[in-house]
């Protein structure tokens, strides 16, 4: 198993049955792969509820997640157009939305949409889902590919909405948007505490129950 | 007497005039107006502000107006999938109003609806609000967006009846129906034109009072990419 | 002919071919009466474009119009809900929508939906329908059933919209609103331009071309 | 793992609390939740808040619950359809909450799409907009909306699924679809309850994410009035 799909995996375990679920480009792609079709249902922005995967001779040129990725029909499935689409998101009737992040800080912002210094042309519907899903859970590599904290003290990137992350999921660790902070409530694989530590600039709190279970 | 939409894409796209704004429907290539954006291309409007979710992909769709420097402006919500708009937009030859995607889609339904203006979370706090009208309700801050319309929309669809009737195919549906409601003229490609008593009004999804003209498709994106049929 | 027929039937020469109009309770309904079926497209609010009469015996009790009236579905209808339905009222997608009225003054405005004195709990699509319509034509009987000018100097009765009526038909003649006033462009039946003048309170020119023809 | 939303009115109306605000839809009793309403008749909550286009009609539908004495309050464009509404009005016994019909439709979809509040001219200059927020965009003046929402809504449709996809039947769709989409709980009752394969997805009107219960209809609306059918 990659860390990418570690992450994914780890992701799937957060979700409760029955869930609609938004899922974004990357590492979000891969939750997939770990929930059982007939009992979570996905909804993609660009017009579906009841995205499933595509055998490669079934592929249909019009029929595409919001990646523009080719995807199949589940049963029970429905498409609406994008105003529609948006509605669903914004009006609070999707459950989780997992999305990637260029940085997530201390207060719980998430910075996803745009890089100082480079163009900003392109946003899609990032700022929507992280305004109007019910959950947002984070998947993203603990740093970037230079080495540089991901989870940040305060985003140095543009954020994508003021409202917290609920859960932040990387290859090091999960934390958990509780009381104003986040707490760090596993640890992935065999990363120790230290290794967190030190590849992060953030605050947050270790939980009780994982100090507990160390000790 | 009994109505008939159908025209060319040769002859309707004459409706498009210099210095027009378009919309023009799809999410990347899928549901793009092929066969109606190859006719504008060999039509001389040119300075047209587009809103589109993306300008194409590069040289493919609305990426070969850009091509031919005929966009003046872009509305849309993610040009990152046409590579040359970042240059275009940095040389300063095409300007840029870039929206959240629920944003834009609302936009354009408000457009076509009458609404002046809507209160949305969406980008509160965030550059993309930078400058916009925020107002408190109920305790929350909103964001004021207003409403876009366009002189002509070109909108793909997959079946179509003479009076206008249309219906979408699976994805391929995103912002065609929200812009047949935006212009003051709507044209619209179609696979198939059938008999009126094809198509149930129960799952009709964009009436035919917002159509003006159809044109049937002669570019269709398949899995080997954009071809041209036989019609 | 009844009077009410008359009146329906001139509402119906004000028409263009092709044309998606929405017909009010009372004497609009009897305007489909005197229209090509396949000529026109008459929208209903309550959900429908493509309204046309249905014999008795096909009666649906869920297929009705704004009047809560029996109708028929015509070749090439659809349904939808009510925002989309009033989508197409505000949004100037109807052509004509010809209205019932308690008053119509001097200055184009319309009264339609509430007496003074009397419980105010009902309006409906009126004012939508007033606001959004590309053209107004107004139908009414010329005076009040206590014999009182219905077309007076200004609405004594709460206004409907601030938008002007284009055209008012009453059994005694037709109004055209133009350079900001209405003309008298036509007389109905054996009416003199007498009748009309004692009939109303309101300020009208009588159009150059009738006075012309009337020398 | 597989959803299955049916339930009983008996059991599900008891999601209405006192003092709850429901929405209710149809137009007249025109998909009306007949049913639905008829269980709530029996069911004890009060002091209601009823956001419904029509009070039903007198001793009918919604005009059931007034007589009962269970409305605090009712939103709505058309209370005339109810004779006996004005009496309570003027008793000072139910509060009257009157929108443009449009206004209403707008609101609801507003409140269900997460929208702060919209501008329209509908009711500009008129008694319905007095102590309304009015705003001058480009050159014309607007009307400031408020979205409405409910605890629970109880509405009508044709077809269902076990996951709760919904489509509609004629001019009964009305202001069902949008009530789907504005409340915190969504109690459908339908005609029949369909295999998921039999209901196409491009012609579902309600998606099932916004219906948490499925019931099926007992009383229904023919030509001889409201009559009980065996299920």
């Amino acid at each position: 198993m990659t860390f990418k799909e570690r992450i994914a995996k780890k992701a799937a375990e957060q979700l409760v049955p029955c869930s609609i679920i938004n899922l974004g480009i990357g590492i979000p792609t891969l939750v997939a792969n770990y929930l059982d079709k007939d009992a979570y249902y996905l909804h993609t922005e660009n017009g579906l509820l009841g995205v499933t995967s595509v055998a490669e001779e079934d592929i249909d040129p019009l029929l595409v997640n919001a990646g523009k990725l080719p995807v199949g029909e589940a049963a029970g499935a429905s498409y609406f157009h994008s105003a529609d689409s948006f509605s669903m998101i914004r009006g609070g009737h999707i459950d989780v939305a997992i999305l990637g992040a260029l940085q997530v800080d201390s207060k719980g912002m998430v910075a996803n949409w745009a890089i100082p210094g480079k163009d900003i042309i392109g946003v899609g519907g990032a700022m929507d889902l992280l305004v109007g899903a019910k959950k947002i859970i984070i998947t993203t590599n603990h740093v970037a590919k230079d080495g540089t904290p991901k989870f940040v003290k305060e985003c140095t990137y543009p954020v994508t909405s003021t409202r917290q992350a609920d859960i932040l999921i990387t290859d090091l660790a999960v934390f958990h948007w509780k009381n104003g902070r986040y707490e760090l409530t596993e640890l992935m694989g065999d990363t120790s505490l230290k290794d967190v530590e030190e590849n992060t600039t953030a605050f947050y709190k270790v939980s009780e129950q994982l100090l507990e279970k160390r000790r | 007497m009994v109505i008939n939409k159908i025209s060319t894409a040769e002859q309707v796209i004459m409706k498009v005039q210099t210095g027009d704004t378009l919309m023009v429907g799809g999410f990347g290539l899928v549901g793009s107006p092929l066969t109606l954006i190859d006719a504008l291309t060999r039509h001389d409007a040119g300075n047209l502000t587009i809103i589109s979710n993306n300008v194409g992909e590069a040289g493919k769709g609305l990426g070969l107006l850009l091509r031919q420097d005929r966009l003046k402006k872009a509305v849309g919500s993610y040009f990152t999938s046409n590579r040359e708009v970042a240059k275009w937009y940095n040389d300063g030859l095409l300007e840029l109003e870039l929206l959240p995607q629920g944003t834009f889609s609302e936009a354009i339904r408000a457009g076509g609806a009458g609404i002046g203006g809507f209160y949305t979370k969406t980008a509160v706090g965030t550059d993309l609000a930078a400058g916009k009208e925020t107002k408190l309700i109920d305790g929350e801050t909103y964001v004021l967006e207003k409403p876009l319309k366009a002189n002509v929309a070109l909108i793909r669809a997959w079946k179509a009846d003479l009076k206008g009737n249309l219906i979408y195919y699976k994805t391929a549906r995103n912002f065609n129906p929200l812009m047949a409601s935006a212009a003051d003229y709507v044209i619209a490609e179609v696979d198939e034109i059938v008999d009126e008593r094809d198509l149930s009004p129960e799952e009709i999804v964009t009436p035919h009072l917002y159509v003006d003209a159809i044109v049937e498709s002669r570019l269709i994106l398949t899995r080997e990419g954009v071809v041209e049929r036989d019609i």
